[in-house]
């Protein structure tokens, strides 16, 4: 949302008044899960399986996801694949910080999970503590499939987002 | 002289057609994507997924609780509450607690495993919305994961 | 008529030619490179205080997410870290079989290299291609470990598991198919004229400037050094197989573009005769079970596909842990070569040169 | 190295020896047994052994009254040097000696090890391109003591001095540029020594970032 905006107080009787959101909202949910373009993103080892999956042999662009942009201005979804620890927190969330709306998170393995294996001193014990998660994806490092599986999810989640329930939430910024 | 080699040079487009060439060459070869929700790639019988537990014959845990997956996992995912029950010599686990979330499915508890009570099955469509569903209590380990179907 | 002055510019860590979250604070004049500090720590995740509070079979673990690309690399210097201070003969099959992965890993891992620099300089059908062959030997470790990436594969004294069925078929088909897929990226690259643009003179660094920066592997041997460890300080059976250290005397990006493509040839020899040669027996030594090592301390280094992994590990002889467990990363030290080999080329050189250096940040912030 | 091993075995390679000798006889069934009576491990102390071979004899000689010990252990030749003025001068002559790779500098913290003599060490892997020699020189360092850098020699001891600097705490002089690498540079304390827990300073770093992202926003 534009800083300056005027938010508008929204009530539910308001949006029954003027939202209609049935059709329109299965039309734009279809076309955002068709062309969800993940951020290069890649922090350790599951980076690795994340190019794997976007290779050859697994192949992520049958789903509509395999243009890996390097910025997130241009991605609407970030898979935190690797460890995140203290020194990179910051940049994880500037970076999420920094992707336009509406945007997905794809927590990749144990370590962006929960610490994982690293329960150090300087490991983030989950990138849940800093940006909202959708889906999470166990493993260490999880097959591709397992990645193309969790994306499904995703799928499926962005499949049943409601504009309505959103505009609800957060307001309508004219 | 020798910026007109070069320049000669530039219309030698050898490397070029021979790097055009190979790429030519695979439209013919046998592609190696796998159609992943259609066809479904088999893991190896050594895969390591989802612990499970493991029950024998007569449908009793063949876990006794020696706790020597406890010990060894690195990542203290594992938790058992042992028990006694009557017409058991051994020991059973009243609560097998297993914690996906931290597990780096390393394998070694079924390694330092001596009853062959645990196993790391072929699963690996794991992913949920929540973290707590990666909780998993006793009654939970011995079936599959739910898997969800994809719709186009 | 301009004025000129120096831009500070900074790349990373999230940039997708840092291989991972390298940060670099660059000073430009123009878009030549004045200077240049690499900053790391990104991906620390203190490995090495997490091996003092784990035993010796869990710190195992640890050791395979250093060099994600290279796991079994890793596992065998460990392992064998453990066996020096321990004093253990490893049976014969194991060893042949240990060469056999771990060469097998140094193809996976310089088809990654090759993947990802030959992406960075604009080559993308190399990444597709390399990747195919890499899934091959990805296969292998699964289903020899069950693992595909990091393999945790072998044990105090031998291997873990015997060898299952099929694998020797599997690895005969990749023996037959590999040269052939070799030529395939030669075709692509090694006459192409963008490709050499892009890599002839760029990154050059001297003999001796590399040994006095400690530099190691592939990035020592483009520079005419021939520094392999397998050969100087022949550790398990390298000694007994028939092969020749990969040196190039270019001292620059191609060259060592051409070292680790000669080094893949050889490597697929060593794996050719590792195979064949396998003796039948057992596969681990008779070891107690929770394995207690002396008091002492060791230094071990192996070569790995990066350069020379060193594992220095102390023992205080009552723990069933390491009392301290360094370890030298290849990449970590490699990457102080990437400020003189930058200064004075364009931007763009950077990304090619950190790709030619080949880091990987799990072994430099381990 | 390995062939010095192999050649003059050491008494510790004896004992293992005997180890492996006689477990077969306390089990001979051979699984079921050797799970209900674990075997127990001996504990050795690998041995010193006196320096053997001319070329470590002459680089001791050259050292002169420096070395405060020398010896060989598991195969690897040692040299326990001492922290003082001469400190530089005596990693120059090593280098004059042959051996000009500097492999690893490690920092170890000996405060729950026992027969050490002071808390810190440094171990200096060094190697020798032209003999194919290995060599470990080692410093011993009190709590706040400082050592010389050997920066000036080995250009690629930067890094290494850093990290040792970042995790141990270590002060090398005579160098410039001597700060955190792996850690934030907020980052409070030096967490590879002995006396800090794996997970000190942890959640409150954590606690510290998210509040600060939280005021961000």
């Amino acid at each position: 949302m534009e800083e300056g905006g005027v938010g508008v107080g929204v009530t539910q009787e308001l949006i029954d008044k003027f939202l209609i959101t049935t059709k329109l909202e299965w039309v734009f949910n279809w076309a955002r899960k068709s062309s969800v373009w993940p951020m290069t993103f890649g922090l350790a080892c599951c980076a690795i399986e994340m190019m794997a999956t976007g290779a050859s042999r697994f192949d992520m662009d049958r789903f509509g996801a395999g243009i890996f942009r390097a910025t997130p201005r241009q991605s609407d979804l970030m898979i935190v694949a690797g460890t995140v620890t203290l020194k990179m927190a910051p940049v994880v969330r500037k970076v999420y910080d920094q992707m336009p709306e509406p945007k997905w998170v794809i927590s990749m393995g144990a370590c962006a999970n929960s610490g994982g294996l690293f329960n150090s001193y300087s490991t983030l014990q989950g990138v849940d503590k800093i940006v909202p998660v959708d889906v999470y994806i166990p493993g260490c490092p999880p097959r591709p499939e397992s990645l193309l599986y969790g994306f499904m999810r995703l799928q499926d989640k962005i499949m049943k987002s409601s504009l309505r329930e959103k505009y609800l939430k957060e307001g309508i910024n004219v | 002289m020798k910026g007109l080699v070069n320049f000669v040079k530039t219309f030698n487009y050898r490397d070029l057609i021979k790097g055009a060439a190979v790429t030519f060459k695979h439209q013919f070869k046998k592609t190696v994507t796998v159609q992943y929700p259609k066809q479904r790639l088999e893991p190896f019988p050594r895969f390591r997924g989802r612990l499970t537990l493991l029950k024998d014959e007569n449908g009793e845990d063949k876990c006794v609780c020696c706790m020597a997956c406890v010990r060894i996992c690195p990542t203290q995912v594992i938790e058992i509450k042992p028990g006694k029950k009557e017409g058991r010599k051994t020991r059973y686990p009243v609560e097998y607690n297993f914690n996906m979330d931290r597990c780096i499915f390393c394998g070694l508890c079924v390694e330092s495993c001596n009853f062959g009570a645990i196993e790391l099955n072929n699963e690996y469509e794991l992913a949920q919305y929540s973290r707590k569903d990666f909780y998993l209590t006793k009654e939970k380990m011995y079936l599959p994961t739910p898997k969800v179907e994809y719709r186009k | 008529m301009f004025k000129r002055e120096i831009v500070e510019l900074n790349m990373g860590p999230q940039h997708p030619s840092t291989h991972g979250v390298l940060r670099l604070k660059l000073k430009l004049d123009g878009e030549t490179v004045v200077d240049l500090e690499p900053e790391i720590g990104y991906l620390h995740r203190g490995v090495e205080k997490l091996a003092e509070n784990f035993n010796y079979l869990q710190a195992l673990n640890l050791t395979d997410r250093l060099d994600y690309i290279a796991a079994v690399s890793n596992n065998l210097g460990y392992i064998e870290t453990l066996e020096k201070l321990g004093g253990v003969e490893v049976p014969k099959k194991a060893q042949y079989f240990r060469v056999l992965l771990t060469e097998l890993n140094r193809i996976a891992s310089h088809l990654l290299w090759l993947a990802t620099h030959a992406l960075d300089i604009g080559a993308m059908t190399v990444f597709l291609y390399a990747f195919r062959e890499r899934e091959m030997i990805l296969d292998m470790f699964e289903m020899y470990t069950g693992g595909r990436l990091l393999t945790t594969t072998f044990r105090y004294g031998g291997l873990k598991e015997d060898i299952p069925e099929g694998f020797d078929k599997k690895v005969k088909e990749f023996i037959k198919i590999f040269p052939s897929r070799m030529e395939d990226y030669e075709d692509l690259l090694t006459e192409n004229r963008i490709w050499k643009k892009r890599t002839v003179g760029v990154g050059v660094i001297s003999a001796e400037d590399a040994i006095n920066l400690g530099l190691s592997g592939p990035v020592l041997r483009g520079s005419g050094v021939p520094y392999d460890i397998r050969k100087v300080e022949p550790y398990e059976v390298y000694d007994e197989f028939d092969w020749e250290i990969a040196v190039e005397n270019g001292c620059d990006t191609y060259a060592r573009y051409k070292v680790r493509m000669k080094e893949m040839r050889q490597s697929l020899r060593i794996v050719e005769q590792a195979l064949e040669g396998m003796p039948e027996g057992e596969f681990r030594a008779k070891v107690p079970k929770t394995l207690k090592l002396p008091k002492g301390e060791v230094y071990h280094s192996i070569e790995a596909p990066k350069g020379e992994l060193g594992y220095y590990l102390i023992s205080d002889g009552k723990g069933t842990g390491p009392y301290r467990l360094k370890v030298r990363g290849p990449s970590f030290v490699n990457l102080q070569g990437l400020k003189p080999m930058c200064k004075g080329h364009m931007v763009a050189d950077v990304v090619a040169i950190i790709g030619t250096l080949d880091v990987v940040l799990g072994e430099i912030d381990r | 190295m390995s062939e010095e091993l192999k050649n003059n075995p050491s008494p510790e390679k004896d004992k293992k020896e005997e180890v492996k000798a006689k477990k077969p006889v306390e089990g001979e069934k051979p699984k079921p047994a050797a799970k209900k009576v674990p075997p127990k491990p001996q504990i050795v102390v690998a041995p010193k052994e006196e320096p053997a071979e001319d070329w470590q004899k002459e680089l001791i000689k050259k050292l002169g009254d420096d070395v405060e010990e020398a010896y060989v252990s598991v195969g690897e030749f040692n040299i326990v040097l001492k922290n003082n003025e001469n400190f530089i001068a005596n990693f120059e002559n090593i280098k004059q000696h042959g051996f000009d790779y500097l492999a690893d500098i490690s920092s170890v913290d000996y405060l729950k090890f026992e027969g050490a003599p002071k808390r810190f060490g440094l171990s200096y892997h060094l190697y020798s391109m032209n003999m194919n020699r290995r060599l470990r020189v080692k410093v011993f360092l009190d709590e706040n003591e400082k050592v010389p850098s050997v920066m000036d020699i080995w250009k690629t001891a930067d890094f290494h001095e850093r990290e040792a600097y970042d995790l141990m705490g270590i002060v090398f002089t005579g160098r410039q540029g001597l700060k955190r690498i792996l850690l934030p540079d907020d980052w409070v304390g030096h967490p590879l020594r002995k006396d800090v827990d794996k997970v000190e300073g942890r959640e409150e770093y954590t606690a510290k970032l998210v509040r600060k992202l939280r005021e961000e926003d």
